[in-house]
């Protein structure tokens, strides 16, 4: 009755390690214009092979082409190139920082930038972000002062977390940018609570979630895309898949046999697929997701394809497990690099813009820092009173927290 | 009123005074819960404040977190108090501790409610009262009733209140003033004096217990089910204790309980739940630190034991009148 | 910029309340015989379809038919359709020895009986399964005694699991049928961890777990589907989908955008999706997924699409919530009464077997009961003694439960 | 060794013994774990024995739940302690109960390995002590080692045992016994008696306390990192101070902690997890009952804040060498 095969079990390995050669022949990469784009009322049934393909606009030339081209005109693009830019700018002098011992531990995005920047542009500013610790891109592109963020990193006097929280951990309430959570993947229901909440009231404002490819295993992940479809809640679920989680490559979160998308698919939702290091491509899935939700056709799920391009954290050293040189060879290349390049190919950029541009952003970033830096760092240890380590635990304080308050001589 | 009805009206009242109060749970919309506690709330205030939602506990929690940093007030039913701990990082990771990471920025203005506790042959699954695990979880505040009254007033405050609440129903007082006599019927509410129950707006602050019996011989501290079961030991033992009813678990009400035991002198500790790091520990331990000096015997727990809740052997798992009444009289010896 | 529509949330709301006419209009039968038969070693991408649609064999007349059917000699027809009505009589006795106030709680699986008996007969004795409370029909198909499995109902002296758990919580290592879990979901992922440790050590043996469709919001369902899918684990999935989860209708649990077989293809994995009252097309897509999982192709999701027809449980009073007529009327019918037809048509079977063969289920139930109940009903406490319940919390008792067993006096 | 090694080593030691053990875990395969505790098993044992897992903590304790039913013993590893939470279903539903259910026909022979406590500036999601709650759920046991030599030898004692056991590792003495001077540079386990620890198989005893240092004043209740701390206190409050390193907090050794009390009438308790019904609420309720008439001063906790931990405020959270100090000093004035 039964085969005598002797049962194995699988476990997933990258193309490469350290010492090999980096392989991308598992990648398969559309033509840049060869996906459709289908009418926002299109049943999400109709439309699943957008979820095992990748929407992309910008071509090699640096041109933007197909259906899902936003046209979008050279001042909006040349902001998005900017904020594209200062993130980087930003996150490369946070990272410095940390190694001077000024704060205890820093996340780049580097090489996501396009993610995070491209989707708030393509959104209200009054939409609700539920980041990963990986947007910091969207705080950025709302324009909310670099000043304020590096006072959370530093967790100085002015850091309005009361240096409470691990650096990067923003939370801006005013920014429609909530609070980063250390747990991965709880933001994600979330973001349906909260989109479920707008909808309950008749509201205008959606909602979006982030989550990298490696929490989607969290049971949150599903918590989200059930309730978003049960429900039809406006939100945007994005995953943002950078092949890797600390040393994990995506295959250990279940990409190997199919694509984050696609998880969408089960729940009855639809899924968009993109090149998430093609700034063009992310603004125009992220404004046909929002069209769907703000006319009550409910939730999108789109899986943006990326790179880490840097190590984890500063805690991470990626050489320990994956080839050095895979980053600089990641065939699809680096967000800013492309939209440069498109911008040229435009005839609405130069090389003198961009080497203005690139010591604009490093000043203004060394700017804030140098008035962050007056507030205090974790280095030089100003920070807020320790009586306020009690506060807001509550509303109120208890009894039991004003005695212990006291007895830390308070 | 009895509590389930106590219980129905509060969420009524609260629904009616503030349209940004939601409720949701596994059964609770048409059906209207599988003990019956939001009866009729989805024909009055519609489907889209009161609905069903799928089994995903942690799901239920997560979305009322998103909803209470929208500017809900959303009211969540947990099917049994057993099914709580999938929801567990959403609680204690979010819940619990938004209001604090985001410096009062984003709150969670959420009531879980759950019933709790033994004595409907349950068994493992659908008897455990896990009160002790929130009141370790800082930001979390923790009520339990023990009564139609008080039920529905400390609900009504539970969700005016600005933090997350988990608010735990003894299911076996639903009916009844229970005293752990299971082999004699039980008393209806509506023969209790604290079945009568107003019907409009009311509340019983969070925070403060409340004496249910006066004495001087001992004092009781219990919760729940077991103020019922601590009032017939007592008459049973023919002491003259002095009874607490928290009601609050965290915060707890130290100054009623310190006002007691200085008086009485002797302590008795009573739950249902497991004994090791049960709350009553955290009890034993606030009235040693704050009276070590007044007591003249050791306090004394009587739980439950350290075993899953048996099916079949659930009486001689509940700590029951006879217990109590041991506990007490060892109180008294020394 | 933004659509001006006011949002709306979406309830699902069921085709049919009480009072009202029940309404199959959703439904969508394909005629038995019509869905292919792929090959077992078939990509699961080119199966896509089969999580769409449902796989059926016997058709209005009885007859077997298509690719699917596994041409079963009418002597395993007969083991079934005996095994089926075995556990109907159970359970109908056992529903009323709990009106008789001799034991707390009972469920039953009316109409669900092929799912479970057609499973185990597919399957080796010695696979492993991990079900819900309502597969009590895979005890009873394996031969495991019915007293046994009453005294457990009843918590009588005799009950192996010593009066500790509720009724129908059957545990069995003998009869490889894992202890039933009161919080819904667990299984689900254990089973696959399971199978995965049968992979490790290179055994033959597959495991199957079972779960609600209701349950499917738990995030063990997505745990179980993401770590079977990246370890190709050797594993059947079963959702039993039998319309409701106590009062909510599939559509809550997020059946109305979707089928659940589908949810499996977003994490790469095949998925079929039969008709659960079809006693072949149950034991046909079992042999399936049981072939695929024994040659090394990892793990398959079945979805078996039924009707709950009678109450959730002995606590539950489904004409609150439904229409009454609901189940009799459902479009396809009970299993017992297809298995039967089919018999007759292959001329197998009479109404003079059919009225014996009932007798019979119903004399040997009746007996296993007279049996049981001289150990003691729950309702008579006749029980283990109170000492038994401090053992096993532990292996070896420690100090605070053995001072507690002399607290209780022993 | 250092910590880290002696962990190591006690898991190499175990799979080359036995061939059901298994390792598993977020990054603990090829990359050997972020705190590189599984360094090189993978490279050793095949991945099929150690490997990376999905980011699902619950996904892996349920899956080791299945093996162990199987017949493997499953080491999982936690990445945080603060990232247990999502798993809390399958641990107190499913993991502790499973012998009781199935009255010992089904076990769950696993050990959850995961890093503890704070001083790494980890803020409030890499900080966290959470053994409280595990201590309350019955069939779980709960160790946690202050030194490398214990933390081998009672790591093997927790593979081999049949029982799930959760081992939390205080990730702040890694590297060195840190004694709570965080402005001084900690002196590594090669300089500590307890960094000497043999290549091969030894157990230390689960269940069973260690008296570190012998006194006659008081008593000090401590485990983990406050072990360390407690040495310094005492030394520096110039107290001779009796301190017990629990090891295991269930089956706490509670003769070891009744005779050091009843001799020296006083005790403290220290922990870095926050006060309210933490495992020193659990300890000063068993003290309390046991040693009563002994007792000459309250029984005094030095424990974490109920609040979260907070990141640049961590070393006024942390219960350090003067809190403890202090606490010795009140409990010395009654
Ligand atoms: C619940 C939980 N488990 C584990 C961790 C530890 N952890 C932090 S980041 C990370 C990797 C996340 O990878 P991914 O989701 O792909 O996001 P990325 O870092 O690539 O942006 C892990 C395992 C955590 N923070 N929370
Ligand atoms: C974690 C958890 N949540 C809730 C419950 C309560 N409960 C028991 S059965 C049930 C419905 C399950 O429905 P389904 O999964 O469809 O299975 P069915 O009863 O239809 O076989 C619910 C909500 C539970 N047992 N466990
Ligand atoms: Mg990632
Ligand atoms: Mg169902």
């Amino acid at each position: 009755m039964k085969n005598t095969i002797p049962l194995q079990l699988h476990v997933p390995e990258p193309p490469a390690r350290p010492g090999q050669a980096p392989d991308f022949s598992w990648l398969q990469i559309p033509e840049a214009g060869s996906v459709p784009r289908p009418d926002t009322a299109t049943e999400p049934q109709e439309m699943r092979p957008l979820a095992y393909t990748l929407i992309r606009v910008l071509d090699e030339a640096g041109a933007a082409v197909g259906p899902w081209n936003p046209r979008l005109d050279p001042e909006t693009l040349r902001r998005g190139l900017r904020t594209m830019m200062l993130t980087r700018a930003y996150d490369e002098r946070m990272f410095r920082a940390q190694r001077q011992g000024k704060t205890s531990f820093y996340m780049r995005c580097t090489g996501e930038e396009a993610i995070g920047v491209a989707q708030a542009m393509a959104l209200d500013d009054r939409d609700m972000i539920f980041p990963t610790y990986r947007q910091q891109s969207i705080l950025i592109a709302r324009g909310w002062p670099l000043v304020d963020m590096m006072n959370q990193v530093f967790s100085n006097t002015q850091d309005r977390l009361k240096g409470r929280q691990m650096p990067i951990m923003y939370s801006s309430k005013q920014a429609s940018f909530f609070s980063i959570a250390g747990n991965l993947a709880t933001q994600f229901p979330q973001a349906v609570g909260w989109a479920m909440a707008s909808a309950i009231k008749h509201d205008d404002r959606i909602a979006a979630g982030f989550i990298g490819e490696g929490a989607t295993a969290e049971g949150d992940f599903h918590h989200a895309l059930t309730f978003a479809s049960v429900y039809g809640a406006p939100v945007i679920l994005n995953i943002v898949n950078n092949q890797y989680a600390i040393s994990s490559f995506q295959g250990i979160a279940g990409g190997e046999h199919s694509t984050f998308a696609a998880r969408a698919l089960g729940y009855g939702l639809p899924a968009l697929r993109v090149d998430g290091n093609d700034f063009l491509a992310v603004y125009a899935a992220t404004r046909w997701a929002a069209d769907r939700a703000r006319s009550n056709r409910g939730a999108t799920v789109i899986e943006h394809f990326s790179y880490r391009a840097t190590a984890h954290s500063t805690s991470d050293d990626p050489s320990k497990y994956r080839p050095a040189e895979e980053a600089a060879l990641w065939p699809l290349g680096d967000p800013i690099t492309r939209l440069r390049a498109h911008l040229t190919a435009l005839g609405e950029w130069s090389d003198e813009r961009q080497a203005q541009l690139s010591t604009e952003v490093d000043n203004e970033v060394q700017q804030a820092q140098r008035e962050a830096e007056s507030y205090g760092t974790l280095g030089t240890g100003e920070h807020h009173s320790p009586a306020t380590m009690f506060d807001d635990v509550f509303k109120e304080m208890p009894w039991h927290l004003r005695r212990q308050r006291q007895e830390l001589g308070f | 009123m009895n509590m389930v009805q106590a219980l129905n009206s509060a969420m009524d009242v609260m629904m009616a005074r503030d349209d940004n109060v939601v409720v949701f749970g596994e059964d609770v919309g048409y059906f209207g819960g599988v003990f019956r506690c939001t009866e009729g709330l989805q024909r009055k205030y519609g489907r889209d404040r009161v609905f069903d939602t799928p089994i995903a506990e942690a799901g239920i929690l997560a979305t009322a977190v998103g909803m209470g940093v929208y500017g809900l007030r959303p009211i969540v039913e947990i099917q049994f108090a057993d099914y709580i701990y999938p929801a567990t990082d959403q609680l204690v990771s979010t819940a619990a501790r938004l209001r604090y990471r985001s410096a009062g920025e984003f709150t969670a203005p959420i009531t879980v409610r759950a019933p709790c506790g033994g004595g409907i042959f349950g068994g493992q699954t659908h008897s455990q009262s896990p009160e002790a695990i929130f009141t370790h979880v800082c930001g979390l505040k923790t009520v339990i009733p023990s009564n139609p009254y008080d039920a529905k007033g400390l609900l009504i405050s539970a969700i005016e209140d600005d933090d997350p609440v988990i608010f735990l129903e003894p299911k076996r007082l639903y009916n009844g003033p229970f005293d752990g006599h299971h082999e004699r019927p039980v008393t209806p509410w509506s023969e209790h004096e604290a079945g009568e129950v107003p019907d409009g707006h009311y509340t019983v602050p969070l925070g403060r217990a409340s004496v249910v019996r006066e004495g001087e011989d001992v004092t009781v501290l219990a919760y729940g089910t077991m103020v019922h079961v601590a009032l017939a030991a007592a008459t049973e033992a023919e002491l003259d204790a002095e009874i607490i009813d928290l009601r609050t678990l965290v915060p707890v009400d130290i100054d009623t309980i310190v006002a007691s035991v200085t008086k009485t002198g002797r302590c008795v500790i009573v739950h249902e739940a497991t004994r090791t790091s049960g709350f009553g520990a955290e009890l034993s331990a606030l009235v040693q630190e704050n009276c070590f000096h007044s007591l003249e015997s050791p306090i004394a727990r009587v739980t439950g034991w350290d075993t899953p809740y048996p099916h079949s052997l659930e009486w001689d798992y509940f700590p029951g009148p006879k217990r109590v009444a041991e506990g007490l009289r060892r109180a008294m010896e020394d």
